[in-house]
């Protein structure tokens, strides 16, 4: 018989009469009456105050602030808005918290990580609809990464590429149009829907100069040039580059996806068929065309 | 001879009245198993388990598996039940919040009542404006009018639906499962095969086995056996239920909740894999009416 | 016929006339010592109003309606709240699916009457309602109407407002 | 614009009176087609026939290579959490749990195996801050008393009060010692 705890509590159960429909209890507070007092149980002015335009029909015209200046008339223009509907959004994932979903098994480090298989942990989430562009992998924790993998986001900074080559590992930059970040963020509902792969389109203007630079690790850059630029930062940062080449999973850490495709291994246009486990190529020469190109 | 069936903490209490503990392991002591097997059945085994998801905390919690194919009653054996299942807090208010939600989430209010717009008649001035010296009335269906329309009145339907968060109506069943053990109320039955189809013969076992006058059967199959569920039938506070139809509500409307083994299984698997998806945080998001 | 009956009534009533006299009492402690008027002098009550309900004297008390339990194990209360965790149980049904007894446009919504309406026509319009009972349908389409004025105009459209407006 | 007026009006009496007269119907009136049939578009019955004719579909191969499956397995997630498995160290500084053989309670970990110490505000930007420690089994109420040694050592001028939940296993504490109490736990084993 426990005598502390939630144990001497089912103990306890054991001779008290059987809990029913009758004898069940919300916590005291929960159930708040709903009803309008009347009379002196809470009526008379019902909270609304004396008078004024709180006890009436307030039904202000939008943007009227009861004879201050309005808003958007003191500031009747507001620049910084300029074309925000078309900024994109890279929602942040810290390099320690990369390093936690690696020690805690959430991500397998042994094989490529992509927008797909940190979005499949459970613990991140984007939403394309918010012009959310993809992952962008922030420095925090940078001292406390350890982990040699291939990862492949869409937004990074030069310390976080110097914390990941540090240890071995390879990181690009790589674009995803809206229609493809659909298919990445939710996977399995994609493969579910039977479509065909979606082609990744190529970056707007304003971010050709960004996934084509090299010392960014941009997906369109030139290899000799970015391993050119590894050295550079190895020297920056004052650590030696790990040689690669030699490196057991080389083949691994150097798999990269063609600027056309969205999954690894998969090309555009396939349909998936999850259910009879087979995957549908097209033959129409026209299609195979447009999806190559 | 009271022959309680008493799971909970560590005690089974044997029909010798001896009170043993049962050892810590699993495996009950060979001293135990003897005496049964003097019945002429075969002595009771412990028909191991191995729980998915396993809770390092020491709490173990094991439950008798009995026949119904006799009135009386005949330990088949002993079985590990899942103590993040069957161990955990008794909170009322979670059991409470179910339920309340389940009585509110299906209900529709169609009490409605016709607005002055709605009323036959009242389209004409009753009397002029000036002159009369009466008070100047527009409608005669208006709201300060008898048989006039109402002014803020019930519109139907109404509904009060809300779903109650899924992490929510799981703890709720979690709850209500753990309080069904400790209070002797929840029985593990091989199968639901009974000899006859008398109703008689479900209550006689009842009556012997202290089984609460309402039972509920969950089985893992869409289909009853066909005795008990003519039997069942005709007596209404014993009902047979899928394991898909298991609710809190339910549970408590019943006295007893009997499971079958597969049952059982089907349970723990389901609940475990909810409570243990990688999806968990998807899963709590609010529910929207286009999401189904 | 009548007429003849209120006249031997009339005779009678000069033969016999009922002695009246004044009640009056010089000083009021006689008229305390006197005790109550006695009105209706003669007349007895038979239903005693004492206890907890009105009954007749010296009679078993009127008989009230009889109890009987309403009947806890009817099919619909003996199941009442099967499959509401189907989505836990089967994995893909969600409970508001297997909503049978609610008409299809409510399955799964809470809203004002302003949203409930505007559903119920974009899901029924396709349906026999509009051509079947157009009277209930035209009712419909001009409170839809009427309440688009009333909440663009008249109400605040921010969470303060709604808060006071359930209250 | 008098004139126009006019027209209008005598244009409206005149249909009228032309309607009443000769029968003309000259005012557009739509009716509702009443005895239409209703298409129903989400009914079996009346959806259409998939047509089998490969006319309407462009042609496609199947291919059934396990090497490109194998692609398609990696990028389903996986249905549950796992336990983690055993590594010679863990950078991000998280530990297993090992728990100590004799203590009178025991911390269950989370369905993500952390330590089940929560911030709880009661709105987004509130000022009131506490801290909840869930899932406690055995005696709560040593775990709380050891809990505060802690807290007051950590923090000695705070005047904090705590609450224990004994039928939910829960402790609250009133403030934000969420750094504290996990660096504590974890230094026991939990």
């Amino acid at each position: 018989m426990a005598t502390r705890g939630y144990e001497k509590a089912l103990s306890m159960l054991k001779t008290l009469p059987r809990v029913g429909l009758f004898n069940i209890a919300p916590n005291p507070g929960f159930v708040k009456p709903s009803k309008r007092g009347r009379g002196q149980h809470g009526g008379d002015k019902h909270g609304a105050g004396n008078k004024g335009s709180k006890a009436r029909q307030n039904y202000m015209r939008t943007g009227y602030e009861t004879s201050l200046r309005p808003y958007y008339l003191s500031f009747t223009h507001e620049p910084y808005y300029l074309g925000h509907h078309l900024k994109r959004q890279y929602p942040p994932l810290s390099l320690g918290q990369l390093q936690l979903m690696i020690d805690t098994d959430r991500i397998n480090a042994e094989k490529p990580i992509d927008l797909v298989q940190i979005c499949n942990t459970g613990l991140y989430k984007i939403n394309p609809q918010c012009k959310h562009y993809g992952v962008h992998l922030t420095d925090e924790g940078a001292d406390s990464f350890k982990a040699k993998v291939n990862i492949e986001v869409q937004w990074a900074t030069e310390p976080v590429i110097a914390a990941v080559e540090r240890n071995g590992g390879t990181i690009t930059t790589a674009f995803f149009d809206p229609p493809s970040l659909f298919a990445l963020t939710n996977v399995k509902k994609f493969l579910e829907s039977g479509e065909p792969i979606p082609k990744r389109m190529i970056p707007p203007e304003d971010a050709i100069s960004y996934y084509t630079d090299p010392k960014m690790r941009g997906y369109l850059a030139d290899p000799d040039q970015v391993s050119w630029e590894r050295l550079v930062l190895a020297q920056k940062y004052g650590y030696s580059l790990p040689k690669i080449e030699e490196d057991p999973n080389y083949e691994m850490l150097t798999l990269r996806k063609d600027p056309r495709q969205i999954f690894y291994g998969l090309e555009p246009g396939w349909v998936v068929n999850l259910i009879d486990r087979i995957i549908l190529k097209p033959t129409d020469p026209e299609l195979q065309e447009y999806y190559k190109g | 001879m009271l022959r309680r069936l008493v799971m909970g903490a560590l005690r089974p209490n044997s029909c010798v009245q001896a009170a043993h503990r049962l050892s810590t392991t699993t495996e009950s002591s060979p001293s135990e198993v003897e005496q049964y097997s003097s019945d002429g059945f075969p002595p009771p085994v412990v028909l191991s388990r191995n729980l998915e998801f396993p809770t390092n905390d020491g709490r173990k919690r094991m439950a008798w598996v009995e026949n119904i194919d006799t009135v009386q009653e005949r330990k088949l054996g002993m079985i590990d039940l899942h103590p993040d299942i069957f161990a955990v807090p008794p909170r009322i208010d979670v059991i409470w919040n179910n339920v309340h939600w389940q009585k509110l989430y299906r209900k529709v209010n169609l009490v409605q009542v016709n607005n002055r717009a709605e009323m036959i008649g009242g389209g004409r001035k009753p009397w002029q404006q000036k002159g009369l010296g009466r008070a100047r009335q527009g409608s005669i269906r208006a709201p300060q009018w008898k048989h006039g329309g109402i002014a803020h009145g019930p519109r139907a339907p109404t509904t009060r639906f809300y779903m109650l968060p899924i992490h929510t109506r799981l703890y709720g069943l979690r709850c209500m499962l753990s309080v069904k053990l400790a209070q002797d109320d929840l029985h593990i039955v091989n199968a639901l095969d009974i000899p006859t189809n008398e109703p008689s013969y479900l209550e006689d076992l009842a009556e012997e086995r202290q089984w609460g006058p309402s039972v509920l059967f969950v089985d893992d199959t869409d289909v009853a056996p066909e005795n008990i569920a003519i039997a069942a039938d005709q007596i209404k506070h014993m009902n047979i239920m899928p394991v898909y139809g298991l609710n809190v509500y339910s549970m408590l409307n019943h006295d007893t909740l009997v499971l079958t083994l597969a049952a059982l299984e089907r349970i723990e698997k389901q609940i475990l894999y909810f409570m243990h998806r990688t999806d968990r945080a998807k899963l709590a998001e609010k529910f929207k009416t286009s999401q189904v | 016929m009548s007429a003849c009956i209120s006249a031997v009534a009339n005779g009678l009533r000069k033969l016999w006339i009922p002695p009246v006299s004044q009640v009056r009492f010089r000083f009021h402690k006689d008229k305390i010592e006197a005790g109550p008027l006695r009105r209706r002098y003669g007349y007895e009550e038979k239903v005693v109003f004492k206890g907890l309900l009105p009954h007749v004297k010296h009679e078993n008390h009127i008989p009230g309606r009889q109890y009987i339990p309403g009947d806890k194990w009817t099919p619909d209360k003996a199941l009442f709240g099967q499959n509401d965790y189907i989505d836990i149980f089967s994995g893909h049904i969600h409970p508001t699916k297997v909503l049978y007894d609610v008409p299809l446009y409510l399955r799964g919504f809470k809203g004002n009457e302003f949203q409930c309406l505007m559903r119920k026509q974009k899901m029924l319009k396709h349906g026999e309602i509009p051509w079947r009972y157009p009277t209930t349908w035209r009712k419909m389409n001009k409170r839809i109407g009427y309440l688009y004025r009333y909440l663009n105009r008249h109400t605040r459209t921010w969470n303060v407002y709604r808060s006071r407006m359930t209250s | 614009m008098a004139t126009m007026k006019t027209l209008g009006f005598v244009s409206g009496a005149g249909f009228k009176c032309l309607n009443r007269i000769l029968g003309i119907d000259l005012i557009p009136r739509t009716l509702p087609a009443i005895h239409s049939v209703p298409v129903r578009y989400a009914r079996f019955k009346s959806s259409p026939l998939i047509s089998d004719d490969s006319t309407q579909y462009t042609g496609f191969e199947i291919s059934r290579n396990p090497e490109e499956w194998k692609f398609v397995q990696d990028l389903l997630p996986q249905p549950v959490i796992k336990k983690p498995s055993p590594k010679p160290e863990y950078p991000s500084g998280w530990k297993p749990q090992n728990p100590p053989a004799d203590s009178p309670y025991f911390i269950q970990r989370t369905a993500n195996h952390m330590l089940p110490v929560y911030l709880k505000r009661d709105t987004p930007r509130g000022v009131r801050k506490r801290t909840v420690v869930r899932y406690i089994q055995g005696d709560v109420w040593a775990l709380e008393e050891e809990l505060r040694a802690v807290v007051s050592k950590t923090y000695p001028k705070d005047i904090f009060n705590t609450m224990v939940n004994e039928v939910a296993g829960q402790i609250t504490f009133r403030g934000d010692y969420v750094s504290v109490l996990k660096a504590y736990l974890e230094s026991k084993g939990w």
